[in-house]
């Protein structure tokens, strides 16, 4: 079959499930998180048997393409809506006490279906090779997301947080435009293909094709939060309703990489602009490098924590993609492999580390690392896998952290023997050090600290997890760990 | 199929553990089975005696680059996975048996885990796997030394050691990548060792650029051998450590670095040792030597000046290391052969110190040494059991430490000075310097004894004896150095075939 | 007719306007204003490059259908911004960006 | 297995047997030791008339280019020293019966000397300088622990610790020496290094330092000036102890080692030259020191010292010329037979004072004795001949054997040979002033007045040394044990007369003047405080020790704990955690300021790109 169909398939499912919503009784309303989930494995599982994968990249009518990794994002996209549903189901009373209160009506379908729309638009852009159906679908994933963040609305932190996210968000969205503008106007085209054979042919401004390319970068060093524009990521992580964050964390930033990989690599395959490209590209790289290591040390909110720790990750994703445009001269994974790779595993660990955490905010109301005090002894399991989503994050090996953050190093050390940039890897190299210190701290608060020593509302007591969650949880602490021995599954979905 | 069952009977142990079984049951039968596997291999490796890798098994995981989840031993790796069973076993016989408090599991699980980790690495054919399973210990150290470990500082120092191992590793990190990255050939990456060291022998690479490498891998393993001035974490981690925490590390993962630097920085950077990092410049061969100097003169200097038992034993392993590093820098098959002799020797005699030393602990209120005094009347077999522990940690003869000491001592002079080669070089220089260390050992040690266990006593202390158990893990470690040491071609033999050294 | 840098120049000057309206302007209400100012701006340019551009005497589409989902998307932007400033203004009867700042550091 | 490898064996396995368990019983304990001594003495004595050099070797490391042996060989001067090491062991065991019977820790007394005669047997025998090295050290450890037996006292401790220390600074030395003969030569094994010196093609200077750094371990073992620092504190030890390795054995050996390597001295003529007067002043500097000591074994001790310079000195001479023929062995020959001559009559010395001590139960002070002649008779004629041989009395063994040492600074440089003449005097006036006080004269102290003689066990030793103090030098004696068909020793070669009148006479003064200056004192009447404090050589090492290494060790921890550990290590944490506070601050919160931020980045970027075009 097609694969547009999938894409077809999910909005019909988000369109159903808010129709549940409507008309279904109450009764059922609840069941509307696991008929999307459902409906979200049932696509995975057409994806994989039934579209994947041709032989040749397909090609519908020029602005939809289905190739391996396209196939590999759309997987992402299912995957991480998915869980973040389940997610959704366990911190259902928490959205609950901030929502319904004034409107006892509305249910949460919405906060079901929306993420489903935003797969659907995160799948779409998987297939998207022209600068048109990127900035389309891109916008429909914004879109939803703003929506998202803002979605607890008795809850002024979830309200500044979508403000917040909105007004940048749109500010990024204007430079991204005007960008393309200029971009379309150096190379006459929004053919992503098209607009590399232009530049590297050479009959162009280089400094109008430069300028292109820097507002570009800044719509999506946004997206990706990349240093200097990550300035909204911790405000939005931390007020948006936990499980969008989880999904911010994961499907905004994939969102990003996909697109910035293939609109940096006509300027990175121009020879005439490559120089002034990778520059900015590893000033950027160091400065988010920089920024998200360091800042998180201080922090004691988990999802702040984790907000400054995504902006890490983007800084080491970074360092990957100067080389997407030569990947055959690396030693390892290419560029664009090594970044994929890295995508599902950070989706792998990120969302097992925000499901514990929502289990926890849900039980004990505790956003901060006191909450996670005294987690090995109310539920071992739960611990455990924090330490292995931790862990994962930061890099130890025998996890798919460390493989992922290893093909990154890869390409950077490679790089910098070619280029002389050792400045990158000396950054990575501390911020990664760092990087064990913020993140053991959370192993430290589940493991040494005792609960009930700040006197923190949970106790002792041991915490509830649905049985749903239950197998999600053990399911990603195996994927992790197991992807952490055997990566070959990942890299050859990836080809 | 063996060598797999030793690698991963602790890491499935551990699960076991994790999953309810019974904790200190099942780390002894794991701990135990592995000591006799592990005795198993070094004896087979010994008796083929030919130097090339033994209980092969390999599972490529990737094709391109190509990684390979494969073990095997040759010589070297026999003896450091002799070492890690016997220390590993004795780890955990002398864990508590019942903690108080909660993760009774943790002790034996974070024991089996670095065992495993240890293992792994030692066994590995594949640079990645190589690396990967030495980073096992990471986190279980971490835990213990922040749940059970002693002093004021633990936390402190479990925050100093992991971020600072973890940094050294990502250097080392790095340096593998840039290596293995210059060594492969276009569209062929291998991560497998002994490709790699052939390719290496092509000689593809510039010296130059192998220098550059070889100094960030100095400085990455360096790190995790505590080389001057990367040293600075090892000392109140061991001191903080719980026992058997402290044993393995000290005795078994700081081997790490020494055997990187035996397994791939010299094989695949054959000239990089010797090479000017400028023109005209340092060599990394002048550096080490430097280093090694700063381990064992300015580090023993350190080590004197300690007045905490415990961390005077942990000075003394950092000091110590500029032995083995030493005899690696001879470059040749005795050096080599006296520095891996040196790894197991040392392994044994710092994991003993260190069970003595959380005996001791478990029984007097203090470890500061100027307070204590005497205790050889109160505690014979304890003063003597210690008593041996500190003459083989100085390099007594008869003891393992001594003969791999003098071995790498009669290396560096091997051929140096006969026929036209009449004069000092840098090696030698460094060696005469590296002697002094010996009585510099002797002094702290020395002090340390009699200040614990000699003269009048200090405070009216009655600690109890040590347990038999404890007296049996000791008399076990120290019959293994006395054996080793009498006869060190038990070690010698089984390393020397293996000995394939660059040039 | 005027030159393409003519119309470039308009367009960039809108565009700073707009920025310069979201970087000092403090109600949300009018930062929204110039943000779509901004996307104008844009517009401006993609017609201007796709008028120049143009072989024959006709434009490059391609650049309109952009404008066009440009257009579609600020409309989208809107409604969704507008309910969560009204849902803003419910809860904090503001709609002062100096009032939003319960999370920081 | 060879009658030289059970020798050498039988005591490790007696030591082995006690430590395992026979401990539980000290009674079997000695009897275990002392049956070990006496099987090895008996075994040893048919060695003596043996010609076979080589007694079997094995490898006992072998790694690359690297070998090491452990090989025996029971040639030449081995012969005669495994016949003083077993000898004068079996009596000192025999004598520690009695001397030890109630001690509570007796079954490590006598594991200790056990593992002290493997130790020592190892370097009597070993053929090469690694094996030499290794017994060395374990010599070492024996001492160690037999100093420090009652470990429980501060000064026995503080004795054993600064003897080991002393030795493993004179050790490192060694192993210099060691490794660079090794390094030039390719092998230590004794007669392979002759063979390679006799080819020729050696670099003469690398020769002398090795033989100057070879010398240091004979200066720690035989605690020649300035390493002589130990030996005197030694003395905390059992006495038993003390006239087996602290006189006769353990301190010979390096003197046995030097005689050993005679044939690089002869080589390295520098380093010779060093070797002499090092021994010629310790055999000065210990003489004057030990005319006013008050200890009776520091006197001992000190003599034991002043003794030993003798025997390096002669050694030293091996490098000599004389009449256009090296001296070489006959050097070594002469310091050997200084070595075993002492060896008998100063474990008789020692022996006896220990019986003395036992008797005046601990005293140690000979101020607090006197008048012992009465009440231990057997004791004070023994103790008597050891003097009468000490001071170097006609016919009795010290004479020969100090003559022959002299003989050879007679021949070659008449600086030395005054230096060891005015100590000959000065040997004879300490000792008889030992003599008069301890002997003559009236009991002045508690100990002393109720002592008795010693029990038959203590004594028998004594008298067995006696005979062998007196008959040790004659002709047929040495011939036995330093090989009659040797080079011999050394004699006179001009000035016979002469050179006999001045040693005797001096001897003859000497006691002269002992005994009218120190006849019926109640106390010490011509106190020299700097010679009774040593000169003040431990205090100047105490400062040595404090300056040197205490406190630039606490310089190098301070260093560690400021510098590496405080700005290098926790100063990058610091550093990084304070950055990211600072990073922390740009996160203001307001929307306004986010804004800006963003701004700025903007023109961030775009100044970033466009300045990089050229």
């Amino acid at each position: 079959m097609p694969a547009y169909l999938l894409e077809i398939f999910v909005v019909l499912l988000g369109l159903a499930m808010l129709g549940m919503e409507a008309f279904a009784g109450r009764g059922s309303r609840a069941t509307i998180g696991l008929v999307g989930v459902a409906g979200l494995g049932l696509t995975f599982a057409l994806l994989l048997f039934a579209v994947c994968c041709p032989e040749e990249g397909l090609s519908y009518w020029g602005i939809y393409h289905f190739d391996r990794p396209a196939a590999f994002y759309k997987g992402i996209a299912l995957l991480s809506t998915m869980l973040v549903l389940v997610m959704a189901r366990e911190f259902a009373p928490v959205l609950k006490r901030y929502t319904s209160q004034a409107e006892a009506h509305a249910g949460l379908g919405e906060f079901y279906s929306l993420p489903v729309f935003v797969c659907a638009g995160l799948m779409w852009m998987a297939s998207a090779k022209d600068l048109i159906t990127i900035f389309v679908s891109l916008e429909v994933v914004t879109m939803g997301f703003y929506v998202l963040v803002a979605y607890m609305r008795r809850n002024v932190g979830s309200l500044e947080a979508g403000v917040k996210y909105l007004i940048l968000g749109a500010l990024s969205t204007g430079f991204l435009v005007y960008g393309i503008a200029w971009v379309y106007g150096v190379t006459g085209e929004f053919e992503l293909a098209a607009i590399g054979e232009v530049l590297a042919g050479g009959a162009y401004s280089e400094r109008a094709a430069l300028f292109a390319f820097a507002l570009v970068a800044v719509g999506l060093g946004f997206k990706i939060a990349a240093v200097p524009f990550q300035i909204w990521v911790p405000d939005v992580y931390q007020g948006a309703p936990m499980p969008v964050t989880a999904f911010l964390s994961v499907g905004s930033k994939a969102a990003g990489f996909i697109v910035l990989l293939r609109v940096a690599e006509p300027f990175l395959g121009a020879p005439a602009i490559n120089g002034p490209v990778v520059l900015l590209l590893a000033v950027l790289t160091c400065a988010t490098l920089i920024y998200g290591n360091l800042g998180a040390i201080p922090q004691t909110n988990v999802k702040r924590l984790l907000a400054y720790s995504s902006i890490a990750h983007a800084g080491f994703l970074l360092m990957a993609l100067p080389s997407v445009a030569g990947g055959g001269e690396i030693a390892g994974p290419g560029g664009g492999q090594a970044i994929s790779f890295y995508l599902a595993g950070y989706l792998l660990m990120t969302l097992l580390c925000f499901t514990v955490l929502t289990v926890v905010r849900a039980g004990t109301g505790a956003e901060d690392l006191g909450g996670l005090a005294g987690l090995a002894k109310r539920s071992p399991l739960l611990a455990f896998a924090m330490l292995v989503g931790v862990a994962s994050l930061a890099g130890v090996p025998l996890t798919v952290g460390f493989f992922g953050k290893f093909f990154l190093f890869n390409i950077a050390v490679q790089e910098a023997m070619r280029s002389g940039l050792w400045i990158v890897v000396s950054v990575a190299v501390l911020g990664a050090a760092a990087g064990f210190y913020y993140y053991f701290k959370i192993i430290r608060a589940m493991y040494w600290d005792d609960a009930g020593a700040d006197g923190d509302p949970g106790g002792d007591a041991a915490l509830q997890l649905g049985g749903l969650t239950r197998v999600a949880v053990v399911l990603l602490v195996l994927a992790v760990l197991f992807f952490g021995i055997y990566p070959a599954p990942i890299l050859g979905l990836l080809g | 199929m063996t060598l797999l069952l030793i690698i991963f009977l602790p890491i499935i142990a551990a699960a076991a553990i994790g999953l309810g079984a019974p904790a200190r049951l099942a780390a002894l039968l794991a701990s135990g089975a592995n000591l006799f596997l592990g005795l198993v291999v070094a004896l087979v490796v010994a008796l083929k005696g030919d130097g090339e890798m033994h209980f092969e098994s390999a599972r490529q995981l990737l094709d391109s680059p190509e990684l390979t989840l494969g073990f095997g031993v040759d010589g070297i790796s026999a003896t450091l996975v002799l070492l890690t069973v016997i220390v590993t076993f004795c780890a955990v016989l002398v864990s508590p048996a019942r903690v108080a408090g909660r993760g009774e599991g943790l002790y034996y699980i974070s024991s089996l885990l670095i065992a495993a980790g240890a293992l792994g690495a030692f066994c590995a054919t594949d640079l990645f796997f190589f690396y990967a399973f030495h980073e096992l210990a990471l986190i279980p150290t971490f835990l213990m030394i922040g749940l059970h470990g002693h002093g004021r500082d633990r936390v402190a120092t479990a925050w100093k050691i992991t971020i600072y191992l973890g940094a050294g590793s990502l250097v080392l990190l790095a340096g593998l990548i840039a290596l293995y990255a210059s060594l492969s050939p276009a569209g062929g990456a291998t991560f497998d060792i002994a490709k790699l060291t052939e390719l290496a022998a092509g000689g593809e690479v510039e010296p130059g650029v192998q220098a550059w490498i070889f100094l960030v891998l100095l400085i990455g393993f360096g790190t995790l051998v505590s080389l001057f001035p990367f040293h600075s974490w090892a000392a109140p981690a061991y001191a903080a450590a719980p026992t058997p925490v402290a044993m393995l590390h000290a005795g078994v993962l700081k081997k790490f670095g020494l055997y990187g630097m035996m397994r791939v920085a010299f094989p695949m950077l054959p000239e990089g040792f010797r090479e000017p990092l400028w023109a005209g410049g340092w060599t990394p061969e002048d550096i080490l030597l430097v280093l090694l100097l700063g381990n064992i003169l300015y580090v023993g200097l350190v080590t004197i000046s300690q007045r905490y038992l415990d961390r005077m034993l942990g000075a003394s392993s950092v000091m110590h290391m500029g032995y083995a590093f030493l005899g690696i820098a001879c470059l040749n098959a005795a050096g080599w052969g006296g520095a891996v002799f040196m790894m197991f020797a040392h392994g044994i005699s710092i994991a003993l110190l260190f069970a003595l030393c959380g005996a001791l602990r478990g029984r007097l209120d203090t470890l500061e040494m100027s307070r204590l005094g005497g205790l050889g009347a109160r505690v014979p077999v304890t003063a003597t059991l210690f008593a041996f522990a500190a003459f083989a940690s100085l390099g007594l003869p008869g003891f393992a430490n001594f003969a791999s000491e003098i071995t790498i001592f009669f290396a560096a002079f091997e051929g140096a000075l006969g026929g036209d080669a009449a004069g000092l070089g840098g090696l030698q220089v460094a060696t005469v310097l590296a002697l002094w260390g010996v009585v510099i050992s002797a002094v702290y040690m020395l002090r340390a004894y009699r200040n614990i266990f000699q003269g009048e006593l200090g405070g009216d202390r009655r600690p109890d004896e040590v347990s038999p158990l404890e007296r049996g893990v000791a008399v076990l470690m120290i019959a293994v150095l006395l054996l080793t040491g009498f006869f060190p071609n038990l070690i010698l033999n089984l390393v020397g075939p293996a000995l394939g050294l660059p040039h | 007719m005027p030159s393409l840098n003519e119309y470039l120049m308009v367009s960039g000057l809108l565009f700073a306007i707009g920025l310069a309206g979201v970087l000092f302007r403090r109600n949300i209400i009018v930062i929204f204003m110039c943000l779509e100012i901004m996307l104008s701006a844009a517009n401006l340019s993609l017609v201007a490059f796709s008028r120049f551009s143009g072989q024959g005497g006709l434009p490059d589409y391609d650049a309109q259908v952009l404008v066009f989902f440009v257009i579609t998307v600020a409309a989208a932007e809107v409604a969704v911004g507008l309910a969560i400033i009204v849902a803003l203004f419910r809860a904090r009867r503001t709609v002062h960006v100096e009032d939003l700042t319960s999370m920081r550091g | 297995m060879t009658t030289a490898f059970l020798i050498l064996l039988l005591p490790l396995v007696s030591a082995l047997a006690i430590l395992l368990g026979v401990k539980r019983n000290p009674g079997a304990s000695a009897l275990v030791s002392v049956g070990s001594a006496g099987l090895c003495f008996l075994l040893a004595l048919p060695l003596l008339g043996a010609d076979n050099d080589a007694a079997g070797s094995f490898t006992w490391l072998a790694v690359g280019g690297l070998r090491l042996e452990i090989g025996l060989e029971v040639g030449g001067l081995a012969r005669g020293m495994l016949l003083v090491v077993t000898l004068v062991g079996l009596l000192v065991h025999v004598f520690s019966m009695g001397y030890m019977r109630d001690d509570e820790a007796k079954a490590r007394y006598f594991a200790g000397l056990s593992l002290f005669m493997f130790s020592m047997t190892g370097i009597v025998l070993a053929d090469n300088l690694a094996m030499m090295f290794i017994f060395w050290e374990l010599v070492g450890v024996s001492s160690y622990l037999l100093i420090g037996h009652w470990f429980q006292k501060n000064s026995a401790a503080e004795a054993s610790k600064k003897a080991f220390l002393v030795n493993r600074i004179g050790d490192f030395g060694f192993m210099i020496g060691i490794l660079l003969l090794w390094g030039s030569l390719g092998t230590v094994n004794f007669g392979e290094m002759a063979g390679r010196l006799s080819e020729g093609g050696y670099d003469a200077t690398l020769m002398n330092w090795a033989m100057v750094c070879i010398f240091c371990g004979a200066v720690g073992k035989s605690a020649q000036v300035p390493l002589h620092v130990w030996l005197p504190d030694a003395m905390e030890g059992p006495t038993p102890v003390s006239a087996l390795i602290h006189a006769a054995t353990m301190v010979a050996a390096g003197v046995f080692m030097l005689a050993k390597m005679a044939f690089v001295i002869a080589v390295a003529p520098t380093a010779a030259g060093v070797v002499q007067h090092v021994g010629a002043l310790t055999a000065l500097l210990a003489a004057l020191l030990a005319t006013q000591q008050a200890d009776i074994k520091k006197i001992l001790a000190y003599s034991t010292l002043s003794q030993l310079g003798y025997m390096v000195m002669a050694v030293g001479f091996a490098g000599a010329q004389h009449g256009g023929a090296a001296v070489g062995e006959v050097a070594a020959n002469s310091g050997f037979f200084h070595l075993y001559t002492h060896a008998f009559f100063k474990a008789l010395l020692f022996l006896g004072s220990g019986a003395i001590i036992y008797a005046c139960h601990h005293e140690q002070d000979i101020w607090k004795m006197g008048g012992l002649r009465r009440s231990m008779p057997a004791t004070a004629a023994t103790f008597l001949i050891g003097t009468a041989a000490l001071a170097g009395l006609p016919p009795l063994s010290g004479f020969w054997s100090k003559d022959s040492v002299l003989a050879l600074a007679w021949d070659n440089n008449p600086l030395l040979f005054a230096v060891g003449a005015f100590t000959a005097f000065l040997t004879a006036f300490y000792m008889t002033r030992l003599c008069v006080v301890v002997f003559f004269g009236e009991p002045r102290g508690g100990g002393a007045r109720g002592a008795k003689e010693v029990a038959p066990v203590m004594l028998a030793p004594l008298y067995v040394l006696a005979a062998g103090a007196v008959v040790a030098g004659f002709p047929f004696a040495y011939g036995w044990f330093i090989g009659g068909g040797g080079a011999g020793i050394a004699h006179p070669h001009g000035g016979k007369a002469l050179f006999l009148t001045i040693l005797i006479g001096l001897a003859l003064a000497g006691i002269a003047a002992g005994y009218l200056l120190y006849r019926d004192r109640e106390e010490e009447p011509f106190p020299l405080k700097a010679l009774a404090d040593k000169l003040y050589i431990d205090e100047a090492y105490l400062v040595v020790v404090r300056v040197f290494q205490d406190a630039v060790a606490y310089v190098a921890k301070s260093v560690d704990q400021l510098l590496i550990d405080g700005l290098l290590v926790r100063g990058s944490a610091r550093l990084a955690a304070g950055v990211g506070g600072l990073l922390r601050g740009m996160q203001v919160g307001n929307l306004q300021g986010y804004a800006f931020l963003f701004g700025l980045g903007v023109v961030f970027v775009i100044y970033i790109i466009t300045t990089a075009v050229r």
